[in-house]
């Protein structure tokens, strides 16, 4: 979406509305992108809350929704919408009125939030930000401040254990989401999220796709437990125990009703889309499809919107979007699955899994993806897969895509590439090389 | 831009004031919330990327989690609340104001801001004392423009903060120094290789072994003594 | 609008509503929260001057320091608030009176 | 500075400067290590904290050999500077260190379950104050005083179960974080009017911008330092900041009081004058003469205060705080003596480095005689289970070595002449006549230190009277130390008549490091 941002939209409101104004031109553009990624925002939770219903009506030998929108009920999520808004807006009178009604956005806002710098595909990105991941990771763990705010302000023992639950979860499990998204960044070497999703084009010994997964045994098991880490931190089963309602009736949301309780679920499961797309371009390529041929042929088509937009590059990202977001549709659709699937686990279960088992893997995993390249570096004859994919990627993308994304070659590395070769030596180690 | 500056000054000032105002002790978290979010935000529009990130994500997803936190475990009631005598705040309000006004008195006046030169880039343009102070301190810290860090990266600071905290500079040209403790310094020991700009390897690592200590020390007081249980 | 006095005064009013706020209320963990609200007044300033002074990059390195620096304080901050809580059953700083000379 | 070349000054400063530091830092990791692996159940963690301690003592002096006279390297940099002053208190510190963690093991205060955290924490407050001794830029000034003030809140709460203990440590972390936060403050209007942190140009900057507080940006600095002094008196405990020590002095162990009253003030003054030199510029005399007359009063306050209150103490540790605060206005005036003679005109070289001599040979003697007072309410509690007077009454009398031991460390901390305290307050004063002769506001300094001394005289006659002239109170245990406590008294007592007897060779040794300190900023 930088494209859009950069040409599209601002051509189209110069060509068509004639605005010339400059700062008139960028509010408006922000406005446009602002809704476009609503757009993605709103609909995450329509077509998950569905597809949540229909996979759990399945996997219990039911048929799930199947009276609204037709044969499937597509239109279930629509009408739940309406039924919630029309729900009376209770606020109990023990709770803390404001923080009560305030909790609820910040858990929408801050998922919301996080889709700025979320790129749909090659350098369709609303922020293109060189610390991208580092932006998404921070913005998404200010979700649970609302669910913490909504515990407590509810004025209810249930709400409070719930936010207390849920306090305690989050600030754990953050630290195994932080060191195993820093694992494919070890390979990348950036934290740009586009680049990291242009690197892994093409394949590697022909056939495997040159996802950063099967970039070195460590990042294969990081995205297993990133995964798990993942679920952890949107709260979902089996790690719900924020919302346990055989132990706590609804958790943080016991007292909540209409909207304001549909506005968690929205940030749910636009949440569960953020953290499984972030998990589809650090691990699984992207936008990019992984298969020998086709690859190459959208790059191509990339290639060709270089100078301006084209609707070949137009129609080459359009087709990435779809490959992303149904590789980011099939992580949902496995915590889905896995939601129905596994029985929830106890509080102190939740904790021990994360801090004697998951950080002690995500960090072993870490010192191995860090020693990992070091060792072929030193050994010498690094090539293929044992390269640092990093510079592989960004010598094959970098070199004809010189328009690139703005900011990603780094302006001061023109100064340390005079420095020294040693400089570069160490800059290869971490696929961090520019020409 | 500086309609979003100063939405965001006003807030982050707004939410300072109401921490100090707000009576529970749950209120003052969330306003202390929106006063440093907004904080961030101000780093963003001020090309500071990374420590706008990084003051999101520990700042507020982390430090304030943790207060809040400790504020459910030590709750004697359902609200907590902190009455603070009239006479006192109006105490502190009157010192405070005039503690303001003694830090914006001797602040330097001028004003340095942000402009586009004809290429497109911004650069700071200082007027006033802001110059006078700028051209008097310039000669140390030459750096490769103006004196200022460059503009033209558009916040994104990641990778000169990176090599900053390797030890390495490359936002900073070597400079020969033109003052006289610089001069002394490069003569007496010229094996110490160009001291151009300060590199922050040693605050990055030492500050990992100030982190384990402390929390060592934090984890120390908050487990339970182990004897003490078997005893009972 | 955005200049470096703008700035400048977004420190110094976080700044002292941080030390008004450490003098002022009882609790000791919104004593704390006056001391996170003093250190932003010097982040901000950091920050600010990184952008419009020849500090440079110095003050965007030194502003990530204080952050993880304000962290470790905090979680020790907050163990020693627990302690005491657990001794005297309230965190009223006041409270504590067995310490008088 | 590419790659190559940042491998291999890393090496040599982290071999050749940094190893006290680094041993320390290792020391750390392996205590956690033999706790994680239960080897600390056959190697007890006091053991590995007093190998470690006495290894990297042994690198500092090490350092002494190897250090060429009046060179001072910057490494690492920039961030830190090695010269003879830095390796006075590296030396110092090691010194402390050991002689703590001999105590702790006599006294036994940390069982043998918590000893690993215990060490960890004092071990990494130590690393805090060596770097505080040896900061040369802005941001390891403020990493120094974290380091090495977060792991004393927590000592200060070590006895966790106690009330006075967490409340000591409430208070202690509370107003710390706060005096941190407005120290920060004040770096932060420095370093972004000067445009550095690079503590060895800040003063030729300030010259830059010109001398008068007329001059735009130099009135900001002068309110950020102010700033930074207000943190570093905090520290030090000086009035008007002094409100925290005497309730955490009581609340935390003896042993923590006792580290606490001498390292964190011996690291907390090298940062002070590291800090008052960095401003040091051609045309900041006037701004620095102020600061220095500014430190003056603050001493006589200090001393005034610490000795007035501290009579009509009963609880020990209090009294000593009391002491503490009073002892920090002497040094704070030896500070100011130096301040106010760099500045000026007329005072020679040999006069401004004996003024900072006076404050490092000072240091020296209180590190031993005020251990030792610590030392000797450490061992008393361990058989009275009390901290107060009376716990003392007729100890002198019980014939062992416990009530020697306080008399002689209660007469150096008087200044009655044989011992260090009586050498170290004259060449405190010495130097404060010095520096009247340049400011006459200095002899209204030198005469209340001097009516000072009179002041104290009658607190610490107070606890010589209790132990040898009143009779011990019925139902108070004796108190009858072993053999290894009593070697461990007569040592410090010994060191302390030494430092009276002998003065000659520590002056000397603290004279080289102020002269070092002084040649590596160039006047």
């Amino acid at each position: 979406m930088s494209i859009l941002a950069a040409e599209v939209i601002p051509g189209f409101l110069t060509d068509y509305l004639g605005i010339q104004d400059s700062s008139v031109l960028s509010i408006l553009t922000a406005v446009a992108h602002a809704a476009l990624l609503f757009g993605v925002f709103s609909l995450c939770p329509f077509f998950f809350i569905w597809l949540e219903r229909k996979g759990s009506g399945r996997i219990q030998d039911r048929l799930g929704p199947t009276r609204v929108g037709g044969k499937f009920g597509w239109l279930q999520s629509l009408a739940d919408g309406i039924k919630l808004i029309q729900k009376e807006d209770l606020c109990p009178p023990a709770a803390d009125a404001l923080l009560f009604r305030m909790a609820p956005y910040i858990v929408c806002v801050a998922s919301f939030a996080a889709f700025i710098v979320l790129p749909f595909s090659s350098s369709w990105v609303a922020i293109s930000a060189d610390c991208g991941l580092f932006i998404m990771l921070a913005i998404l763990s200010l979700e649970v401040f609302g669910i913490i705010m909504a515990g407590y302000s509810s004025g209810s023992k249930w709400s409070l254990f719930g936010g207390m639950r849920e306090a305690a979860q989050m600030v754990s499990y953050e630290i195994p989401l932080a060191i195993c998204a820093l694992i494919p960044i070890v390979a990348a070497g950036s934290l740009n999220l586009g680049e990291i999703g242009d690197m892994q084009y093409g394949t590697s010994f022909g056939i495997l796709p040159n996802w950063f997964l099967f970039h070195d045994p460590f990042t294969f098991v990081a995205f297993f437990v990133y995964f798990v880490v993942a679920t952890a931190s949107c709260k979902r089963a089996p790690f719900d125990l924020a919302e346990a309602e055989s132990e706590l009736v609804g958790g943080f949301h016991t007292e909540y009703s209409g909207m304001r309780w549909s506005f968690f679920f929205m940030g749910e499961y636009a949440s569960m889309f953020a953290v499984c797309g972030v998990a589809s371009i650090l691990f699984l390529g992207g936008w990019h499809t992984g298969l020998p041929g086709l690859d190459t042929a959208l790059m191509e088509m990339r290639r060709s919107g270089a100078g301006g937009l084209t609707v070949e590059s137009y129609m080459a990202n359009v087709f990435g979007m779809g490959v992303f977001l149904s590789k980011a549709a099939f992580l949902v659709f496995v915590q889905i699955w896995v939601r129905w699937t596994l029985p929830r686990l106890r509080i102190d279960q939740v904790m021990v899994t994360c801090l004697k088992y998951l950080v002690p893997i995500s960090c072993a995993l870490f010192l191995g993806a860090v020693v990992w390249p070091l060792l072929f570096i030193m050994s010498g004859n690094g090539t293929g897969i044992t390269d640092p994919v990093g510079v592989r990627a960004s010598e094959i993308f970098m070199e004809s895509n010189a328009d690139g994304d703005e900011g990603s070659s780094g302006d001061f590395s023109d100064a340390s590439t005079s420095d020294s070769d040693s400089t570069m030596t160490v800059g290869l180690a971490t696929g961090e090389v520019r020409k | 831009m500086s309609a979003l500056f100063l939405f965001f000054a006003i807030a982050s000032c707004l939410g300072a004031v109401l921490v100090v105002i707000s009576q529970s002790v749950v209120r003052m978290a969330f306003w202390l919330v929106v006063s440093l979010g907004s904080v961030a935000a101000l780093f963003f529009l001020a090309d500071a990327d990374f420590v706008g990130a990084a003051q999101l994500l520990i700042y507020v997803g982390g430090t304030l989690v943790l207060l809040v936190f400790g504020v459910m475990l030590t709750a004697s009631g359902p609200y907590m609340k902190i009455e603070t005598s009239p006479g006192e705040t109006a105490i502190a309000g009157v010192v405070g104001s005039l503690f303001l006004f003694m830090v914006i008195s001797s602040t330097p006046s001028g004003s340095a801001q942000l402009t586009l030169d004809e290429d497109g880039h911004t650069v700071v343009k200082r007027t006033g004392d802001w110059e006078a102070i700028h051209d008097a301190v310039k000669p140390a810290t030459s750096t490769p423009d103006d004196g200022s860090f460059d503009d033209k990266s558009d916040g994104n600071t990641l990778r000169p903060i990176g090599w900053a905290l390797l030890g390495l500079r490359p936002d900073r040209v070597d400079i020969t120094r033109e003052t006289e403790a610089g001069k002394k310094k490069e003569a007496a020991d010229p094996a110490s290789g160009p001291t151009a700009a300060p590199g922050y390897l040693l605050p990055f690592e030492i500050a990992s072994v100030h982190l384990l200590v402390v929390l060592i020390g934090a984890a120390y007081l908050a487990r339970a003594k182990r004897r003490s249980d078997e005893a009972s | 609008m955005a200049t470096l006095n703008a700035y400048l005064l977004v420190g110094a009013v976080l700044f002292v509503c941080g030390v008004i706020c450490m003098a002022t209320k009882r609790n000791g963990i919104g004593v704390l929260m006056g001391v996170e609200l003093v250190l932003n007044g010097a982040n901000v300033n950091f920050v600010a001057f990184s952008k419009f002074t020849s500090l440079g990059l110095d003050g965007q390195v030194f502003s990530l320091f204080i952050i993880v620096l304000a962290a470790a304080e905090a979680a020790v901050a907050l163990a020693i608030a627990l302690n005491f809580y657990n001794n005297h059953l309230t965190i009223d700083v006041d409270r504590g009176n067995k310490l008088k000379g | 500075m590419s790659i190559d070349q940042l491998l291999n000054t890393t090496g040599r400063d982290l071999s050749v400067y940094f190893n006290a530091e680094l041993v320390l830092s290792a020391t750390v990791v392996l205590l956690l290590l033999f706790r994680l692996f239960s080897i600390d159940r056959f190697v007890p963690g006091s053991f590995v904290a007093l190998v470690g301690a006495l290894v990297a003592g042994g690198f500092s002096v090490q350092q002494v050999i190897n250090i060429e006279d009046g060179t001072s390297v910057v490494f690492f940099a920039g961030m830190l500077k090695h010269d003879l002053f830095t390796v006075y208190f590296r030396i110092f510190l090691c010194l402390f260190l050991i002689l703590t963690i001999a105590l702790t093991v006599l006294t036994g205060i940390p069982d043998s379950e918590d000893s690993p955290d215990f060490y960890t924490l004092l071990l990494g407050s130590t690393i805090g104050m060596m770097m505080m001794a040896s900061a040369n830029h802005l941001l390891m000034l403020f990493l120094g005083v974290e380091m090495a003030s977060v792991p004393s809140y927590v000592m200060v709460g070590f006895l966790k179960g106690r009330k006075e203990s967490s409340e000591a440590a409430l208070k202690y972390v509370v107003y710390g974080a706060g005096a941190a936060g407005v120290m920060l403050y004040g770096i932060s209007l420095i370093m972004g009017v000067l445009g550095t942190g690079d503590m060895a140009i800040l003063g030729s900057q300030l010259s830059a911008l010109g001398g008068g507080l007329g001059s735009p940006g130099v009135m900001t600095v002068a309110l950020g330092a102010l700033l930074v002094l207000a943190g570093l008196a905090f520290k030090l405990s000086l009035v008007p900041f002094h409100f925290w020590a005497p309730d955490a002095f009581e609340g935390a162990p003896a042993e923590v009081a006792g580290f606490l009253s001498v390292a964190s003030k011996a690291g907390a003054f090298a940062l002070l004058v590291r800090f008052l030199l960095s401003l040091t510029g051609a045309e900041t005399a006037e701004l620095m003469t102020w600061f220095g007359l500014g430190l003056g009063l603050i001493g006589i306050l200090t001393a005034t205060y610490g000795n007035l209150t501290a009579y009509g103490q009963t609880n020990v540790k209090r009294l000593f705080a009391y002491s503490t605060i009073a002892h920090a206005g002497y040094m704070v005036m030896a500070v100011s003596a130096f301040v106010v003679l760099q500045n000026s005109d007329t005072a020679t070289a040999d006069d401004v480095s004996n003024s900072l001599s006076s404050l490092l040979f000072y240091l020296a003697a209180y590190l031993f005689m005020n251990l030792g007072a610590f030392a000797v309410v450490a061992m008393v509690r361990n058989h009275t289970f009390r901290e107060d007077l009376t716990s003392l009454k007729g100890v002198g009398t019980q014939g062992n070595w416990v009530g020697i031991c306080m008399a002689i460390c209660v007469a150096s901390l008087i200044g009655i002449p044989g011992t260090g305290g009586f050498f170290g307050k004259l060449v405190v004063f010495a130097s404060v006549y010095k520096a009247a002769e340049v400011s006459s506001f200095m002899y209204v300094v030198l005469a209340f230190a001097g009516a000072n001394t009179v002041f104290s005289l009658f607190y610490y006659v107070k606890i010589l009277k209790a132990m040898y002239l009143e009779e011990r109170e019925p139902g108070i245990q004796p108190v009858q130390v072993p053999t290894a406590e009593r070697l461990y008294l007569a040592l410090l007592g010994v060191m302390v008549i030494i430092t009276g007897i002998l003065p000659n060779q520590l002056a000397v040794i603290a004279k080289d490091a102020g002269q070092s300190i002084l040649a590596g900023i160039g006047g």
